[in-house]
Formats: C-alpha cells, structure tokens, sequence
C-alpha cells in the first residue's frame, strides 16, 4: 500500500517539477522548496549517524577519548558567526578547515595532475608502428600548444602566435567531446525519468 | 661580463624574465632553464625499493615532489614580492578585453542597455573575485554614455562588493551621479529561479551587450541561449571547462579558463594576482621545456629523464 | 521555403521539450535493441576485476546521489554483481551523504541473486562519512580510525570481513562510482597517486572526458563513461539492466539533437546570412 | 590577534598536511592522524552550520512575510520532519524511525528526495536540446571544430553510429585518447598550478578572504 502511494507521490512530484518546461509555476515552487528541506534534513540526519556519534560522541563518552573535546569546541566555535560580538571567533576553526584543504590541494595536484600526468606525456615521437607515432606526435603537440595558449607573459606573435592558435584547436575538439558527452549525460538523466513515468508509474513498459 | 647591461635592463624592466630579445644565450630565463634540464638529466635517484620507511625522517621516492615544490613556491613568492614593490610585470593584453569594450562601445552607440552576469557562486570564490574586477572596468566604461548597467546578482553576499564596484567605476570615469543603486540587483539564490530571472531582464530590458563572467554551471545554457536569440553579442567567461562549449557556440567571444585570472590580473595590477600568474607562467614554461626535451630524450631511447617523473 | 525557415528561427522552445520528450518516450515502448561493441576503457574496469584473485577485498565507494542516478545506479548493480560472482568481498562506503540509500538499495538488489553472501563476512558497509579528501587521506594511514563503525553502528573490530583491514595495503583494488565533487578526480589525486592504489572510475559522461588523460596516464585502470559505459558493462557481465534498456532511446535523442543543431544552423545561416559579428578574434 | 591566530592555525595545519606527505616516520604519522579524525569533526560541523544557517535565512523570510514565504514553512518544515523521524525517532526508539531503507526516513527519500532531484536535473535535457537547435551556430572556424566533434561523439558513441559505421567506437576512441586527450591535458596542467598557487597564498597568509571583514 504505502509502496503505491508512493509511486504516485513520486509520479505528482515529477510532473510538479516537469511544469517548469511551461513556464514557473506554484507547482515548481513548491516542489523545488519541498526538496532543498529534505535534502537539508536528510544531509543533517547522516551527520548525526555517521560523523557525531561514531567520531565524536561515543569514543569521547564511552571510551574517554577526553581529546576529542578539542574539536568538539573548535566545531561549536563555528556557530559564534550568528553573533555579532563573537563571531571572530569562528574564523579559528574556519582556519583549521581552510589549511587542511590548501595543504591536501598542493600536495594533490602536485602529484596527480603535475608529475604524473607530465610523465604521461614524456612519449617517443618515433616508434614501430605509425600510428602510435603519430599519436604521440599528436599528444606532444597538443598539449605544448595549449599550455602556449595559457601563457600569458608574452604577446602571443611569431612562432608564440602560431603555438596558441594551434593550441586553440586542440581545446576547441576537446569542448566538443565534453559537448557530446554533456548530451549524453542529460539524455540519460531524462531516460531515468520516463523510464519511471511509463514504466513504474503507468506500468507501460514490459 | 654581466648577463644583462644595466640599459638592457632599463628597456626590459616591464617584461623581465621572458625579455623580447631573442638572443638565447644572454636570457636568463633560458640559462636557468637549461641548467635546470641539465639537473633532471643526472641519474634519477627515485628507487621505489620496498623497504620499510616508518622509522626514517624522508621518504626518498618523494625527492622529485619536493624538489618542485620549493622551486614553485620560490618562484611564486619571488614574483608577489617584486610586484609589491612595485616592479611591474608585463601580462599580455588579453583578446577577450577587446571583445568586452567592443561589446559596450555597440551598446552605447545604440543606446541599450549592457548586463552583466557575474556568476552563481559566493563572493569568496575565486571566479567572483575576477569578476567583480571586471565589473568595475565595465562600469568605467558605460559610465560616460548614460548607459545602464544590470547587474543581477544571485548570492546576497555579492550585492555589496559589486555595488561597490560599479560605484568605484562610475566615480573614476568622473560620473558618479550616473550610478544607479537598483541596477545592481539580487535576483535568487535557487539556480534555476535566478536563471529565469535573468532571461526575464533580457528578454524585458532587451540589453545588447550581455556580459558574463564568473562561475557557472547548468545555467550558463540557458543564459547563454536567451541571449543569443535576443540578438545581443555576448562575451562570456568562465574557470568551469564543463560549461565552456555553451559559451563557445552561443557567445560571439569567449574568454577560457585561466585567461579569466589573468584578464583580472591584467586589470587591477594586484601584486598576489599578478604575482602567481607570472609564477605559473614560469611553470609553464619549464614544463613545457620538460615536454619537448622528454620526448626527444624518448625517441632517442634515453629514459633516465622520464624517471624523474615517477612517483610512489 | 525561405517562410518555413524563418518560421523555424523563431519557434517557441516548447515544441522542442515536446520533441525531445517524444524522442526519448517512443524508443523506450517500443523498443529494438541495437547492439553495440564494448571500448577499451570499459574492458579495462572488467579486466581488472576479472584478474583479481578470488577472495580480494575490493573497496567500493559510492559517490552519486539522484541527480545521476539514471547513469550510475546500472553500473553501481553490475559491479556489485561483478564482484560477488567471481567470489571477492565487497566493502562499500558513500561520501555523499544523500546518495547512502542508493547504495544500500544497489546491494539489496544484487542480493537476491546471491542470496548466500553474508553480512559481515562477505561484504560490509561502512556508511557515509563526511570530509571529502580529508577521509580519503585519513584511510591511508587508518580505516578503522576513520570509519570507527559501519553504517548500523557496529564496532568494525567486531566485523569479521574488516579484520586485518588497516590501510590501503589491504585493499586490492578501489572501485569509484562517481557522480561528481567528491570523487574520481579527488580519489586519483589524494588516493591513486600517493599510496599507489589501483582505482577502477564509473562515471558520469559529464566527467568522462576529464578522466581520458587518467586513462592514459595509468592511475585508472578503467573507465565506465555515462550510461553507454554501464551498458557496455552490463554487457560484459551479463546482466542486462536499466542502462541497456535506454540505449535506444539515448540513440535516437542524440540523432534528434544533431538534427537541431544541423537545422537550427541551415535556418540561420539561410535567414540572416552571416549578421553582425566582433572585429576581435583570437 | 583576531587575524595572526586563524592564520597561524591556517598555516600549521596546511604545512602539517604537506609534510605529512614526505616523513614516512611512524611517530610524525601518528600526530597528523589525530589531527585528521579533528578535521573531519570539525567539517561536519560545518555542514551543520550551513544547514543551521539555512533554517535562520528562511525563518527571517517566514517572519517578515518576504516573498515565497509560505514556500519557505515547507522548507523549513520538511527539513525538521526529515532531522524527527531519522534522528529523534531513533533516540526513543519509535517504530519505522532512523535512516535505511524500510524506515519513514526511506520511504521519504525514494519517493519525494529522489523523484524531485532526478526530475530537477532532467530539466537540463530539455534545455541542452533547446539550446542545440536555437543558440548552437557555426560562425568561426573554432566553433566548427567543437561542433565537428561534438556531432562525431554525439553519434559515435550510441549504438546506432556502430550501425551506421562499424569502426565508429573505434574512431571516437581514438578522439577521446589523442586530440581532446592533449586539450584536457593542457587545461588540467593549468588549472593544477593555478590551484597550487592559490592554495599557497592561503597557506601563506597573502590570500585572506576567508578571514571576511572586520
């Protein structure tokens, strides 16, 4: 029972959220507004089951891990921003979250989209089979010229200019691979969607 | 012999490091270089042996990544500090500029109004900060022809800065008086909703240039899209590479990825933002020199280079 | 001729949502099922998990919520039953905390053609955690520090399958379901490049351009990209699912695009000819 | 003080984070443990933050009758309806209460969560198609290149390009792995060291937006 009902509040929900393609609409509203709560609520809710009480709550009441009060403070320090006179204080724990992303960034990137992916690209422009050749050559060229492009110290003439237009064209076909994919990607998204429509809700499919 | 005659110097101060002269020998940028490739041709002491490192202070298979660490900290802290000084540091004029005051020039020829959409995300982004910058260059450059500005705005936080900003430009063209706080107005924080909002300004107020700059994502379609067919010429720019073949098709001019820094860099001549720019550009250079010796060094059947591009 | 084509130029938006509405809604009941080989990318995500040896505890994390679901719920299924049917134990986790039922709801589903397969012993779900790359790094040097519990609340100490399971020394291979921010591209940077994990990436076909380089680089091992690649995918392991089902639909509503495109540039291009462009170019 | 103490913390933390990444020694990796299990307390308390904030944003609207506000009482509501059946549900162990299929919580999620958020981003389909015929034009030389690909790729990648052509995959693999490979590689290089850069200026102290105004 509850299953059916559900299917149809679902199927409602949809076709609220469809209405906009008309134009904006009570409907949207409402739908759109109904799901940022949710979405809040249930974000709030697994916080509480999967972070507060495995990593803080339990190890610092059950098993006395009296360290733990540490972050505990700094995460309660965070609400002092809805204060006017304290909310200095938020930038600590602020702070904290701030370096931590910084310090995982540098490390990140430097390694996986730095080294490695230069490495990657150290390729034999010659080799047994002309295929393989050329893809290298294509490869090596490819990304030499779109760095050019991205080189902003000199005026883009001469041989720079040449790099950068050719550099451009890389990144043009490579646009239009995203492009292609992006299509994809939204066309599935509305698969899904009919898919549920004819076939969960109106039993049309086989 | 000093590398550089103090005359030389004097003619190159605004283009240091990569000079204009083409004499490869007397560049230091290219003896650095150079004697930095010759550093990466000595045997790669990467081992990767399985041995057990809990007990030592350095894990040696990381040499590389501490090695360019330093060096592109050096550089980028290097370059702040000279741009503190006041030393300026010559970035190209970026094409998107051109298209920007061509943009506005038609406008204002043709007595329609110019919008400016600076994005979805709040005001400490990145992308924001480089947009706003540019605000205020266009705001200097309506302000003369009584032209209006929409701004619509999708982040609260935002409506002050780029108030601000419109304001500072009016001021500094010497037309105040022609700054009009409703222009600059916030729309919605929804997406979809502040995406319906603007379409509205575009299809009611009609602007002819529509500017858009900052971080965008599902939105910049369907911005993009009303635009066109409200035959406006639009200039758009954007760090998001998944938006950029939207802009691309229905823009008549687009500004890529880190051009968008480097046009913010280029306008407000800010150390930190010129500082790193340069910095990267260095960067950029030597890994481009890292690529083309790799592949030679690779068809020539050397190896040892490419190992120091190895990491565990 | 010149009419119609103007006409065209200015036809209201709503007749192309009917369009591609229609595109998508008749190959879906009317079905004729093209077939289609299956890439490199994808062959390489089958392989690896083909070569493990029977018994390996392979890490799944699902990274997806609704928004993708369409794309990545076929290939999150298939790779659960990828798993199970060569006998590998399955430790799942999310870290996005409103894609958590997805996950459960995938497992479910593949349970009940592995009705044997025990909880605890064969496969554990260790929940959402919250933290994006800072829990990635953190299970470098401890799962069980950052993942004290699984999702229901059980010490992982307690679970049998989580036994000497202490770092990514103990996992063969990772297998990344990505739906976007935190994910693949995170999981490459902080996970594959520094403690040198095999990572096996299904994403969205969004993000599958901006993985090709980690393809070719090596720090992917595989790539199922968007719903075609959990197509190809259900292929291999035969198990037809919903990704298989839409690839007539998503056929014809790429042909009824490209159409749009070719018909949309005829009328514009017959129309105005070439109208006012920039004097700046690149 | 306001200022010095946040960005020493920045520091410290972030230089920890990078060292972490070249002393394999057991005891320094013990002490960046303990700080990661703080840092991720810490980040979920933010997100509670944001959810907190949220809630107060929309009850000022509620209050003052701004606009939509009666579509904001269903925000709010939904939202606490949501946190009572997984969270205080589970405390008093009410039946069907806390999170996992089966519960309220569940059932919620599969049939209004999830129906709405898939529904809302389908809407771009629509949109990417309407765009397609109406903005999509070939004017330069460079938009013929992305729309040359984009078309392949379009077609290529569905299974009636393979009918049509039998190498097709074949062929838009070899674009995806050669010349959009060498594009991607160039901007993802770029963005890398820009990304670098930034983080740096934070780490440093040069880049203090997060800090906010006085």
């Amino acid at each position: 029972m509850w299953e059916t009902i559900g299917i149809w509040l679902g199927a409602f929900l949809t076709l609220c959220i469809f209405s906009f393609l008309y134009k904006d609409n009570p409907f949207y509203k409402l739908a759109e507004h109904l799901f940022v709560g949710i979405s809040a609520g249930y974000w709030a809710t697994l916080e509480y089951h999967n972070v507060f009480r495995p990593n803080l709550w339990d190890p610092l009441t059950r098993e006395g891990r009296l360290l733990l009060i540490v972050p505990f403070v700094f995460g309660l320090m965070l609400f002092s921003r809805f204060t006017k006179r304290f909310s200095w204080l938020s930038r600590w724990p602020m702070a904290l979250i701030i370096g931590i992303y910084a310090g995982i960034t540098i490390v990140g990137y430097g390694s996986g989209d730095l080294i490695l992916q230069i490495r990657a690209n150290l390729l034999p422009l010659y080799t047994d089979h002309w295929l393989t050749s050329l893809n290298n050559i294509l490869l090596t060229v490819g990304v030499i010229t779109g760095l050019i492009y991205f080189f902003f110290s000199k005026e883009h003439k001469g041989a720079l200019g040449a790099g950068a237009k050719i550099g451009i064209w890389f990144l043009m076909i490579s646009f239009g691979a995203s492009f292609g994919y992006t299509v994809m990607s939204r066309m599935s998204l509305l698969i899904g969607r009919v898919y549920f429509l004819l076939g969960t809700w109106l039993h049309l499919l086989e | 012999m000093p590398i550089i005659s103090s005359a030389e110097l004097q003619i190159q101060s605004n283009n240091e490091f990569f000079p204009s002269n083409t004499n490869v020998k007397s560049n230091p940028f290219f003896k650095v270089l150079f004697l930095f490739l010759c550093f990466l041709l000595i045997d790669s002491p990467l081992s990767f042996a399985a041995e057990d490192l809990s007990e030592s202070w350095f894990n040696p298979n990381r040499l590389n990544m501490l090695i360019f660490l330093i060096l592109f900290f050096a550089v980028i802290i290097y370059f702040i500090q000279r741009a503190k000084k006041g030393k300026s540091l010559f970035i190209r004029r970026i094409a998107g500029l051109d298209a920007i005051e061509e943009a506005v020039g038609r406008a204002t020829e043709m007595g329609r109004p110019v919008l400016f959409v600076p994005g979805i995300e709040d005001v400490n982004q990145i992308q924001t900060v480089a947009a706003m910058i540019i605000l205020g260059n266009v705001a200097k450059m309506v302000a003369d022809y009584d032209t209006p500005l929409f701004v619509p705005i999708c982040r609260p936080f935002v409506v002050p800065v780029a108030e601000e900003r419109v304001k500072e430009g009016y001021a500094a063209a010497g037309r105040p008086d022609a700054y009009n706080r409703d222009n600059v107005r916030y729309i919605s924080d929804e997406q979809f909703a502040y995406a319906a909002g603007v379409q509205g300004i575009m299809l009611r107020d009609r602007p002819m240039a529509n500017l858009m700059f900052g971080s965008f994502f599902a939105e910049s379609l369907m911005l993009a899209e009303t635009g066109f067919l409200t035959g406006a010429i639009q200039v758009a720019g954007t760090a998001n590479i998944h938006q950029l073949p939207f802009f691309v098709v229905a823009c008549d001019y687009t500004i890529i990825g880190e051009e968008l820094f480097a046009t913010s860099a280029y306008l407000s001549k800010e150390p930190k933002l010129l500082g790193s720019l340069k910095g990267s550009d260095l960067a950029k250079a030597i890994i481009i020199g890292i690529l083309a010796l790799g592949a030679i060094l690779e068809t020539l059947g050397i190896t040892q280079f490419t190992r120091w591009f190895f990491i565990e | 001729m010149r009419k119609i084509l103007e006409k065209l130029e200015s036809l209201d938006r709503r007749i192309i949502f009917i369009f591609i509405g229609l595109s998508i809604a008749i190959p879906l009941l009317f079905p004729v099922y093209t077939d289609f080989s299956v890439t490199a990318p994808v062959e390489g995500f089958y392989d690896a998990i083909e070569e493990l040896s029977p018994g390996s505890k392979v890490l799944v994390s699902c990274d997806y919520d609704p928004g993708s679901m369409p794309e990545l719920f076929p290939m999150n299924v298939a790779v659960f039953h990828h798993l199970f049917s060569r006998g590998h134990k399955i430790i799942v986790m999310q870290l996005w905390a409103t894609g958590t039922l997805l996950a459960e709801r995938a497992m479910n589903e593949v349970l009940q053609e592995f009705p044997d397969k025990r909880y605890g012993e064969d496969y554990v779900n260790l929940g959402f955690k919250e933290g994006r790359e800072v829990v990635m790094v953190s299970m470098g040097t401890s799962i069980p520090k950052t993942f004290p519990t699984d999702a229901q609340g059980t010490k992982l100490e307690e679970i049998p399958l989580m036994q000497g399971v202490t770092n990514f020394d103990d996992i063969t291979i990772l297998m990344n379901i990505s739906g976007g921010l935190p994910g693949t591209k995170e999981w490459v940077l902080q996970v594959q490049s520094r403690y040198g994990v095999k990572l096996g990436s299904g994403c969205t076909a969004v993000s599958a351009p901006e993985f090709y380089p980690y393809v070719q680089s090596g720090q992917l091992v595989g790539l199922l990209g968007g719903m075609k690649g959990a197509a190809e995918y259900e292929k291999l392991v035969q198990r037809p699912g919903t990704a298989q089902r839409g690839m007539d639909a998503q056929s014809v509503s790429h042909i009824v695009v490209f159409l749009f495109i070719l018909i949309g540039n005829i009328a514009y291009f017959s129309v105005k000819g070439k109208k006012k462009r920039l004097k700046v170019s690149r | 003080m306001r200022r010095e103490i946040p960005i020493a913390i920045c520091f410290l933390v972030g230089i920890s984070f990078i060292l972490e990444y070249f002393i394999p020694h057991e005891d320094v990796l013990s002490i960046f443990e303990t700080i990661r299990q703080w840092a991720i307390i810490v980040i979920a308390f933010a997100y509670v933050l944001g959810i907190a904030n949220l809630v107060r944003i929309n009850s000022h609207v509620i209050q003052r009758k701004g606009r939509d506000w009666p579509y904001k009482i269903i925000l709010v509501v939904s939202l606490f309806f949501m946190i009572t059946v997984g969270i205080i549900f589970d405390i008093f162990g009410i039946r069907l209460g806390g999170i996992g299929e089966g519960t309220i919580f569940g059932w919620v999620y599969f049939h209004a969560q999830y129906p709405l958020q898939a529904t809302m981003f389908s809407l771009l389909a629509f949109f990417i198609a309407s765009a397609a015929f109406r903005a999509f034009r070939i004017r330069t030389f460079q938009a013929s290149l992305l729309a040359v690909t984009a078309i392949l790729v379009m077609i290529g990648r569905v299974p009636v390009g393979e009918s049509l052509w039998a190498d097709f995959p074949d062929f838009i693999e070899w674009i995806m792995n050669v010349p959009q490979l060498a594009g991607k590689r160039a901007i993802m290089i770029g963005a890398a060291l820009g990304a670098i850069s930034t983080a740096l200026k934070v780490l440093t102290g040069l880049e203090r937006t997060y800090l906010g105004g006085e």
